[in-house]
């Protein structure tokens, strides 16, 4: 528990950064988004290992909050334990992939 | 009987209090394993925690700075230096202030061990307020003659009581919260046991236990106007008389100079200490006719007959005329805020008052009893003048008298007497168990009398069609105990109270409850209550009325000297075979070399 | 107890981590699509890009400015001893979050009504 | 010389329920008398004593310090005996009291406290002292005295308990009058199991199961702060060893 809570908090501090990067560099300004117009940034590798970590932050923090919004009902409470291997199963699955995205992005050869 | 429910145990004490906690606590450590512990209200909620001013015990922390007079600041006494105060002048405040009825032996006994009890106190936990070289600070207090009262802050009581119950539910003390002690089994002077309504589900049990002990708290409910909790009913103090059992000195109720007016909660001493005034309606300072030298800051009872007296005389304020101003506006709101935020929160909710605009009303409060169980240093009660002890029961706090108050308690003397004398009894129950007591038989028939009580009470196709209001009844007694055996007594107005009794007593036999369920019945116990009051206010009257003299709380103006002839000795009261009150008298302990009597001047 | 700022915020900041939870599923599997060429990327964005949509995302937006304001502000209640502020606290939070969603939302909302 | 104010007549409903009889709560109607300085508490001793015997509701000191009668007052948990009536009625002089949020309901306004009782032992809230106790008391400094200033009044009424959302969901969270209490002993010099206490406080029922409601704060009738004590036991619980060794250190000086 000490740990989710911990995990929750360091995650939410590093989101602040990405989540602040991420509208920034992506959605800013508003615009058509393809392909091409993400392949311009994901062409550099920094910017692959940023939207990795990215992703892997953001599924820790939002998969260890649904877990806690999960828990905190009395009656789920006492399969915390089978709850929490289940989403852990669901934050690898999504996390491979969503980085198997994130590497897809590349210039045709 | 089928539908019996019997619990044992080796010891049953009833009352969570300080006492309470500290017999229970004291046996478990002395080796007894089975103790049960039975409170009408949650442990927590024992009146103990009402206790604000400190307890006492002369540990000599702190001084008076030199040369600064009776109200300057204080300091801590540096290592080394010469101690100010001791047991012996603790000893010696304490006969004082019980007008030389507290009995001697047992007052030396408390004060000698004030200071080790204090410690283990703080030992366990409390957070007690500090000197700056952290030792446990002390404040002054009225009629100890040096800064004694170990405090923390302005909830001492509280502190006190939420540590106790802490350890003693550490150490595997059972504890029956809200559960309601009904009577008391007493046969041929052995105690058997209890008969206890578990409130919560309104089922009877019969509680046999080796020793029973009575921590039940004061009676100062039977007033009208009174600083004690609601609990405060007197139970143990009735139960145990109905049981046959002897009460001693129940004339003595103490009334605090400052309740707030029509509700009587405490409005600290501090407000005085500061620099409050007290004034009549015509907005003079009144106790310049009464104590011109020590004015506002005049002992708790004088003080309390003064503002009596101006209220009798036609000076009093409110509606009814009943109260007396005490002016703190000259004090400055800065001053206010910082000494006094507490008193200045109360008398907003509780007076509708603002103190730092306006002068709050108050009125005299009936606030400790002084009276109650006699009982000998060891917490055994006695059933004579000789001392013969009840086998197998036990009492201290302030259901018991015992006697270190005599005919008035000083300030921070009651935490102090619970607790040590709460303990003593504990280690006296463990001792008497141990040595191979064994269950007494009893007689189950007690738990059937009190189940036709309870439906007596309830049942509703009354005798002659008449039915009462328990709560009507309780209210005309405070009425009455506050008018005719309040700060001011005389035969006119005993007799008068005596009567107004028994005509409650009386109607009390019609008397029905509203509430016929059996879950947390509150109205019952309401009614249970009531009829505690009127046995015991009976007492009270008959007691004081036989008192023909003046003597600490109780003042008579038809005998307004003290006379050590005829009445230094305790009033014993027992229930005789018509349910009256028989009188009888019990010498007082003196160490006639040490302490002899002498006048009580302030 | 249900109307105070504290209880508020809770249920707010609940909802909207559990929908950003949500969102993000989505948004995974969404851009998988990469994974099956430009062609599979650009046709399953095309579905994301008209005005509803785009609409939505001002919603998603507004979720996450607020979601993250509000947990902004539980860090500084965590790291300082500021519980005597709470009430502006929530009150910074939420008028930054809903200043941040209205210039964020307004140029997408031109953007998705072709009027940009 | 304050003019004497007049009494105004006010309606209150109070929730009744005896789950022996009524199927379900319901509100009965009463029309009490509002002198100058009626609390609430007097108001319910006025009903009980002169209109209905059977309301039932707890109550003991009437001066804030017993604890025993926090009830739900418009929606809003307080103490009956320090709350004048007055300042609670809405403008047509009506006021809804109910008993303690989220508890199972005994009787009336009275609540079954068993699991706020529990987790109040759960915290083991007795002080653990250290083992060379001396022949007096302990030296703590007014300082230290002074932080625990912030826990030590806590009256055990349960009116932060009873506003708290995450107890409502979840009857396990140890809930903010026990972590009051445990961060009180954890921050006592005397006390030497600070570790222990922490690792306690920090389990899954714990201070993170606190979500920052603040709704504990509002409602405590004594002023005090449960959440700052749970974010400063959050805090701590990150450094217990560190802590503890700290406290090994400081216990010399006792
Ligand atoms: C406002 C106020 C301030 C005070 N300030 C001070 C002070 O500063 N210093 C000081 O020394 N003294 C002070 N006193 C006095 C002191 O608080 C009491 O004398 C002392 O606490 C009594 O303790 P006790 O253990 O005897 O009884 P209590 O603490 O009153 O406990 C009585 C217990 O008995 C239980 N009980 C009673 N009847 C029954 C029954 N029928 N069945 C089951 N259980 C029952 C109750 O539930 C309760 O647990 C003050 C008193 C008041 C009213
Ligand atoms: C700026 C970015 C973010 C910050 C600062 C932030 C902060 C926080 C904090 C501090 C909590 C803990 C709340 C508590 O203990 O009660 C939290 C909970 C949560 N967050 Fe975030 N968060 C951010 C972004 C996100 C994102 C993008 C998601 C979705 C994927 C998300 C999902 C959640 C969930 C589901 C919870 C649990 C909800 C709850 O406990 O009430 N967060 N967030
Ligand atoms: S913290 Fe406050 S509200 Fe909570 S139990 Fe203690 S006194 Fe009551
Ligand atoms: S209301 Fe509850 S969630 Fe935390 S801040 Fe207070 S304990
Ligand atoms: S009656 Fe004691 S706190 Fe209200």
């Amino acid at each position: 528990m000490t740990r989710f809570f911990q995990v929750q908090r360091y995650t939410a501090i590093l989101l602040v950064v990405f989540m602040a990067l991420h509208m920034i560099v992506v959605h800013y300004p508003p615009g058509h988004i393809d392909f091409g117009r993400v392949i311009e940034r994901l062409e550099n590798p920094v910017w692959k290992a940023i939207d990795i970590a990215f992703l892997l932050t953001v599924l820790v923090h939002g998969l260890s909050g649904a877990w806690v919004v999960l828990v905190d009902i009395g009656k789920v409470n006492p399969f915390r334990k089978v709850l929490a291997v289940l989403i852990a199963i669901v934050g690898v699955a999504a996390f491979i992939y969503g980085t198997m995205t994130i590497i897809a992005f590349q210039l045709p050869t | 009987m089928a539908d019996l429910n019997v619990i044992t145990h080796d010891i049953l004490i009833v009352g969570a209090g300080l006492a309470g906690t500290w017999a229970a606590m004291s046996a478990g450590e002395n080796g007894v394993k089975d103790i049960g512990v039975l409170s009408k209200v949650h442990p927590l909620r024992s009146h103990s925690s009402a206790a604000q001013g400190g307890i006492a015990a002369a540990l000599n922390n702190v001084r008076p700075v030199e040369g600064t007079g009776p109200r300057g600041p204080l300091e801590q006494i540096p290592p080394g230096d010469d101690p100010i105060d001791s047991p012996d002048l603790h000893m010696f405040d304490t006969i004082k202030g019980s007008d030389w009825l507290g009995d001697q032996g047992a007052i030396e006994i408390m004060v000698n061990e004030a200071p080790e009890i204090v410690y283990q106190y703080e030992r366990m936990g409390c957070v007690f307020s500090r000197t700056p070289d952290g030792r446990i600070a002390q404040r002054r207090f009225g009629g100890h003659s040096v800064p004694r009262a170990n405090y923390a802050a302005d909830y001492t009581g509280h502190v006190l009581l939420h540590t106790i119950h802490e350890q003693a539910v550490r150490n595997g003390v059972k504890f029956y919260a809200e559960w309601y002690c009904l009577d008391l089994l007493v046969e041929d002077n052995v105690c058997r046991g209890v008969v206890a309504l578990d409130i919560t589900t309104g089922e009877l049990y019969l509680i046999r236990a080796k020793a029973v002990f009575f921590g039940t708290g004061g009676y100062g409910r039977a007033w009208k106007i009174t600083s004690n909790a609601t609990a405060n009913t007197g139970d143990g103090v009735a139960i145990a008389y109905n049981a046959g059992v002897p009460l001693m000195d129940m004339e003595f109720v103490q009334f605090h100079p400052t309740g707030v007016y029509g509700k009587g909660i405490l409005m600290s001493e501090a407000c005085r200490g500061e620099g409050g005034y007290l004034r009549n309606v015509n907005g003079d300072r009144f106790m310049e006719n009464y104590a011109p030298d020590k004015m506002e800051l005049a002992p708790r009872d004088l003080v309390s007959r003064s503002e009596q007296t101006e209220i009798e005389q036609g000076r009093g304020v409110g509606a009814d005329g009943e109260g007396i101003y005490l002016d703190m506006t000259h004090l400055g709101a800065e001053k206010i805020m910082e000494r006094l935020p507490q008193v200045r929160e109360l008398a907003l909710n509780f007076a509708g008052v603002d103190i730092i605009d306006a002068p709050a009303p108050i009125q005299p409060t009936a606030h400790y009893s002084m009276g109650g169980i006699p009982v000998n240093a060891n917490g055994q009660v006695i059933s004579d003048a000789e001392g013969t002890p009840v086998v197998g029961f036990y009492a201290a706090g302030e259901c018991a008298c015992i006697s270190v108050h005599g005919a008035n308690r000083l300030g921070t003397n009651s935490l102090l007497g619970a607790s040590v004398f709460g303990r003593r009894s504990g280690k006296a129950m463990a001792a008497f168990v141990l040595s191979g007591a064994a269950l007494q038989p009893v007689d189950e028939g007690a738990v059937k009398k009190n189940r036709q009580c309870i439906s007596t009470l309830m049942d509703d196709s009354s005798i002659n069609g008449k039915k009462e209001s328990p709560a009507a009844i309780a209210e005309e007694l405070k009425t009455a105990m506050t008018r005719y055996a309040g700060v001011f007594r005389d035969e006119e107005r005993l007799t008068l109270a005596c009567e107004k009794v028994q005509e409650l007593t009386d109607r009390f036999k019609n008397a029905r409850i509203m509430d016929k369920s059996r879950r947390f019945n509150t109205d019952l116990l309401g009614a249970i209550e009531t009829e505690h009051l009127l046995t015991f206010s009976k007492v009270i009257v008959n007691s004081g009325l036989a008192r023909t003299e003046s003597r600490g709380a109780h003042y008579r103006t038809d005998y307004p000297k003290r006379d050590d002839e005829d009445w230094l000795k305790h009033t014993m009261a027992h229930k005789d075979s018509n349910g009256e009150p028989e009188l009888s008298y019990k010498d007082v302990d003196i160490d006639w070399d040490r302490y002899p009597p002498q006048e009580r001047k302030y | 107890m249900f109307k105070t700022t504290g209880f508020i915020s809770f249920v707010l900041r609940r909802f909207t981590g559990v929908v950003l939870v949500l969102y993000l599923l989505t948004h995974i599997w969404v851009l998988g699509a990469a994974n099956q060429g430009v062609e599979a990327f650009n046709r399953r964005m095309e579905l994301f890009q008209s005005p509803v949509t785009i609409t939505l995302e001002v919603l998603l937006l507004a979720a996450v400015v607020y979601h993250g304001f509000d947990g902004i502000r539980l860090l500084i209640v965590h790291y300082f001893n500021v519980t005597d502020q709470r009430k502006s606290l929530f009150y910074a939070a939420f008028a930054t979050a809903a200043l941040l969603t209205i210039v964020g939302g307004v140029p997408m909302l031109l953007f998705a009504f072709g009027i940009g | 010389m304050t003019a004497q104010e007049q009494t105004i007549q006010a309606r209150v409903h109070i929730q009744r329920y005896n789950p022996d009889v009524d199927r379900k709560p319901y509100l009965q109607t009463f029309d009490v008398p509002v002198p100058q300085g009626m609390t609430i508490l007097d108001a319910l001793a006025y009903i009980k004593a002169e209109i209905d015997g059977s309301v039932t509701f707890r109550r003991s000191c009437r001066h804030a310090i017993c604890g025993s009668c926090a009830v739900n007052v418009n929606g809003k948990n307080m103490l009956a005996c320090n709350t004048p009536l007055r300042t609670v009625l809405t403008k047509k002089n009506e006021v809804t009291i109910r008993p303690l949020s989220f508890q199972p309901i005994i009787k009336d306004l009275v609540v079954d406290r068993s699991a706020f009782w529990e987790q109040y032992l759960k915290v083991k809230p007795w002080l653990i002292p250290p083992e060379n106790s001396g022949p007096k008391e302990y030296r703590v400094t007014p300082e230290e005295v002074k932080a625990l200033n912030r826990a030590e009044t806590c009256i055990m009424c349960g009116a932060c308990y009873a506003s708290c959302q995450v107890v409502a969901m979840n009857r396990q969270y140890i809930g903010p009058h026990a972590l009051l209490k445990a961060f009180l002993r954890v921050l006592d010099p005397r006390d030497s199991a600070p570790a222990e206490r922490l690792e306690l406080v920090s389990g899954t029922d714990g201070v993170f199961r606190c979500h920052t409601i603040f709704n504990c704060i509002d409602a405590c009738p004594k002023n005090l702060n449960p959440t700052e004590a749970i974010e400063t036991l959050r805090k701590l619980t990150q450094r217990r060893l560190a802590f503890e060794k700290e406290r090994e250190e400081r216990q010399k000086t006792l």
